[in-house]
């Protein structure tokens, strides 16, 4: 194993445990940004540029910030006592059963078997993408443009004020 | 003339060449590395204090004109003032609030700084000089880094433990958030015009010629003019500079998400704001002002990167000036700003520039009118918006006898 | 329209800026203490003592009577008496202050001390450079730092310090002609002793004033 | 290829064990962008090693499930939030009655 991966793969899955195991929201959820640069970096390393960087972008500069904000809204930021959340055994049991369950069908799957080690760098152009969103994918782009609208309405008329309809 | 254009790459060339091959690649990194890290920071020192020597004189005082070099009686004009700064700020007490979350508190500052020296990394300070040059996502690249910025501001606000930070991280973000948007659609019409997100590709473009002996700098358009007017108020805003420093606004918040900050990691938060107006500024220069490009065809003798830096020293004094001149704006102005005319207009600017790519062919007689046309009309009915919603002001004076002539524009 | 005002005021900021360079009057600042500016006439920052003569130790107007000690808002004044008497300048005994302490870092330059000195002796100073790098004794003036001549005071307020002269003029002369009534009176009652007469009472001659003494109502 | 595999099953585990356990909404939202983040590091490896690399489906169904899955962020804290101020708290436990 490539020692880069190794460094960006341990901080990753070290940076996702403390996010589910810490007790403290905004330390939770600074993790969970640590996690998703890790995740970019990835990305990077798999030679998907800008999926790694719209990653950065859209997570760390709208969803952590956008999660922060609830976080102090709901008043999560006080930090309760303990640092690391207890949790029940039987969830962690079950998530540990769905990983050996993946692990085993990584591990047995032939599909995997067949596939080149280290492939070429395939060529991916921005040109390419956006070729691609407004041939053969404009209609999922259009449906996504209409769901980005309605989850801005929505959640505008959700979290606004319930004093105006009591 | 091109060997001094290409100086400094020839150096960085014959220097690598020491290197043993295998690591060659490494010694260029570690070279730029070196490169940003002593010119910015060095353009930074400066910046200090020419913007106390030059806010001084808008105001009508000499400003810091004394230290120079210790135990001598050379005073510089007080440009050994950034050294007595930047002494003070290493040796100062680090003091940390008690009840601040401490870990928190001590990597915002590296948060800040650290994606403000990569997004530096991106900028063509000159003809084959960027340090890093993605090929494909440069522009996507410089956004990203920049998101980095709230969640340091948010860190900083946050771990203080102070109500001050704390409202000053929120506006802050709520600043960065709105301004954004108006930033990255004002670069989206060049994106468009030029095909590629490189921006070493996007300064290369301008470097054509136009009406004899004009380069064919993206500001010299309807679309470029109009998206280098919203880029710098974005700009402006991003970078916190006054009339857009709200967060950091020292007559309501002390100084905003920095306020129990002390010594070093004060002078990081300096550093960092300031590094990131540079990047900023130069991404505005690449985008719109023909990056390393002259402005006239027979001004191409002077080296490509001198260009950069002047374009850069311009930017930077106009935001001295700017600063000496605006007041600062309220949070609500400060959002209908962002909301219900930059963004508008950077929307129309897309059109705009859509329109200009089509009418390629027709005469440019007819060409610049309409899509100055197209502008000017939004542009003419957002800003009436504006003026009925910010009323000008009547004063009441405590004087009956005298009437109350004295009124002021409230909008920006 | 948006931006039109913008620009007006950067025009204005930039003509502020470039007629600093050019125009006295748009750069009023003095730069301190290579420049300074005349101090005007009714200048004043921290009280001192005027003493007459050459020689302060002796020549100190103050007669330690205390009224600014009290007075004194701020209470940085500190006096204590004598306990001889020594001639003062209207050729009385007087008491003189034996320590005479002002704590510039607490005085607030009211001049009250120098409105109640009933003896012109305490008077307002133009001095204002006493920066000092120790922190609880470098403001604390005793009386030695404090006396300063008369000369002093006259070159410093021309015009206090002739109303002052003139006062104290009146009240020596009135004193003088004081001593001289009390000479005469005296002259008197010793011609009056000279020639006894049988109504001379006892008290009368108790009353006698001895010749030196500095009562200054003596009943006939 | 498999080690990037298994990285994805850890994250797309612990994201499950933290929605499982953990009862603040918030949280429970963490751990599905985590869930939905494993699912794209499986895209975009697959895209890498894939069959047909220049076809892009990896990274466009990456580039549509960002955007999506911040249209979900938006519109779960929205949710949270209106909770929040319903039931005065964070706790999922709490807000399980269905008389509003």
């Amino acid at each position: 194993m490539n020692p880069i991966f190794a460094i960006l793969a341990g901080v990753t899955v070290g940076a996702a445990v403390a996010a589910m195991a810490l007790r403290n929201l905004v330390h939770s959820v600074l993790c969970l940004t640590v996690s998703l640069v890790g995740l970019a970096l990835l990305y990077l390393r798999l030679g998907a540029e800008f999926a790694g960087f719209v990653q950065i972008l859209v997570y760390v500069g709208a969803v952590a910030i956008l999660i922060m904000f609830a976080v102090l809204l709901t008043r999560g930021g006080e930090a309760p006592p303990g640092r690391i959340a207890n949790a029940p055994w039987s969830g962690l049991a079950v998530a540990a059963a769905v990983f050996a369950m993946i692990a085993w069908a990584i591990a047995r799957s032939p599909a995997l078997r067949g596939m080149a080690k280290d492939p070429a760098q395939p060529p991916l152009s921005v040109k390419a993408i956006g070729d691609k969103l407004t041939g053969d994918l404009v209609l999922p782009l259009q449906v996504v443009a209409l769901l980005l609208t309605a989850a801005l309405v929505g959640g505008v008329v959700i979290a606004m004020s319930e004093k105006e309809t009591e | 003339m091109a060997s001094l254009d290409q100086i400094f790459v020839a150096l960085k060339d014959w220097l690598v060449a020491f290197v043993p091959v295998a690591l060659q690649p490494l010694a260029g990194a570690l070279l730029s590395i070196v490169a940003i890290m002593a010119v910015f920071p060095g353009i930074f020192a400066l910046t200090t204090v020419v913007e106390r020597k030059l806010l001084a004189r808008f105001q009508n005082r000499p400003g810091p004109n004394r230290v120079g070099i210790p135990l001598t009686k050379i005073r510089l004009a007080g440009f050994g003032q950034f050294a007595a700064d930047g002494i003070k700020s290493l040796t100062k007490e680090d003091i940390v609030p008690r009840n601040a979350d401490r870990i928190v508190h001590f990597v915002a500052p590296f948060v800040l700084v650290a994606p403000a020296f990569l997004s530096l990394s991106v900028v063509p300070v000159g003809r084959n000089m960027a340090a890093l040059d993605f090929r494909e996502t440069g522009l996507l690249f410089f956004f990203a880094v920049g998101a980095a910025t709230e969640l340091s501001v948010f860190m900083a606000g946050w771990s203080s433990r102070n109500k001050y930070s704390l409202l000053g991280a929120m506006r802050g973000i709520a600043q960065m958030l709105s301004y954004e948007l108006p930033l990255i659609l004002s670069s989206l019409v060049v994106v468009m015009m030029a095909g590629t997100l490189s921006l070493a590709t996007i300064a290369e473009r301008q470097s054509g010629v136009q009406w004899g002996v004009v380069h064919s700098w993206h500001v010299f358009t309807p679309w470029g003019f109009a998206g280098f007017l919203i880029f710098l108020t974005a700009a402006c805003a991003e970078s916190n500079r006054t009339p857009f420093d709200l967060p950091e606004a020292e007559s309501e918040l002390v100084a905003g998400y920095f306020t129990e900050y002390s010594g070093f990691k004060f002078a990081l938060f300096f550093l960092g704001e300031y590094l990131g107006m540079f990047a900023i500024s130069g991404v505005a220069i690449t985008l719109f002002l023909g990056g390393w490009n002259a402005p006239f065809t027979f001004l191409d003798w002077v080296p490509s990167w001198m260009w950069f830096f002047g374009k850069l020293v311009g930017f930077i004094l106009f935001f001295i000036w700017l600063r000496a001149t605006l007041p600062r704006l309220r949070v609500d102005q400060l959002m209908d700003l962002a909301w219900k005319f930059m963004l508008p207009m950077s929307l129309v600017n897309l059109v705009v520039a859509g329109v200009w790519h089509l009418a390629a062919s027709w005469p440019h007689l007819l060409r610049w009118p309409l899509c100055v046309a197209i502008l000017a009309l939004p542009y003419w009915l957002l800003s009436r918006g504006f003026q009925t919603r910010f009323k000008t002001r009547t004063y009441r004076f405590a004087e009956e006898s005298r009437p109350a002539p004295a009124t002021a524009a409230a909008g920006p | 329209m948006i931006g039109i005002g913008i620009a007006k005021g950067l025009v204005q900021t930039a003509r502020n800026l470039l007629g600093t360079y050019t125009d006295k009057d748009r750069l009023p600042t003095i730069e301190y203490p290579e420049e300074r500016q005349a101090l005007t006439e009714a200048t004043r920052q921290f009280p001192f003592l005027v003493h007459d003569g050459d020689d302060p130790a002796k020549g100190l107007r103050c007669v330690a009577c205390q009224i600014c000690e009290k007075e004194c808002p701020p209470k940085c004044i500190y006096i204590v008496k004598s306990r001889d008497k020594r001639v003062d300048y209207k050729g009385q005994m007087q008491f003189y202050p034996a320590t005479f302490d002002i704590d510039y870092s607490v005085c607030m330059s009211c001049q009250i001390c120098v409105e109640v000195c009933p003896f012109e002796s305490i008077k307002m100073d133009t001095e204002f450079e006493f920066s000092t790098a120790d922190r609880f004794r470098g403001l604390l003036f005793d009386k030695h730092r404090l006396a300063k001549s008369d000369a002093h005071y006259h070159r410093i307020h021309p015009t206090d310090a002739a109303e002052s002269d003139a006062v104290m003029a009146a009240e020596r002369a009135k004193a003088e002609a004081k001593a001289k009534a009390d000479a005469e009176a005296k002259a008197k009652a010793a011609a009056a002793k000279l020639a006894p007469t049988p109504a001379a009472s006892p008290e009368a001659q108790m009353e006698a004033p001895k010749p030196g003494s500095d009562t200054p109502t003596m009943p006939m | 290829m498999t080690p990037y595999l298994i990285v994805s099953a850890l994250l797309f585990s612990i994201g499950f064990a933290g929605v499982l356990t953990r009862r603040n909404a918030i949280l429970v939202l963490v751990g599905v962008e985590l869930m939905l983040n494993a699912a794209n590091l499986n895209f975009v490896a697959f895209w890498r090693h894939g069959p047909n690399p220049a076809a892009l489906d990896g990274v466009m169904f990456v580039v549509f499930a960002i955007a999506v899955a911040a249209a979900e962020a938006a519109v779960g804290l929205a949710l949270v939030i209106a909770i929040h101020r319903h039931c005065r708290s964070g706790n999922v436990d709490e807000a399980s009655g269905m008389k509003g």
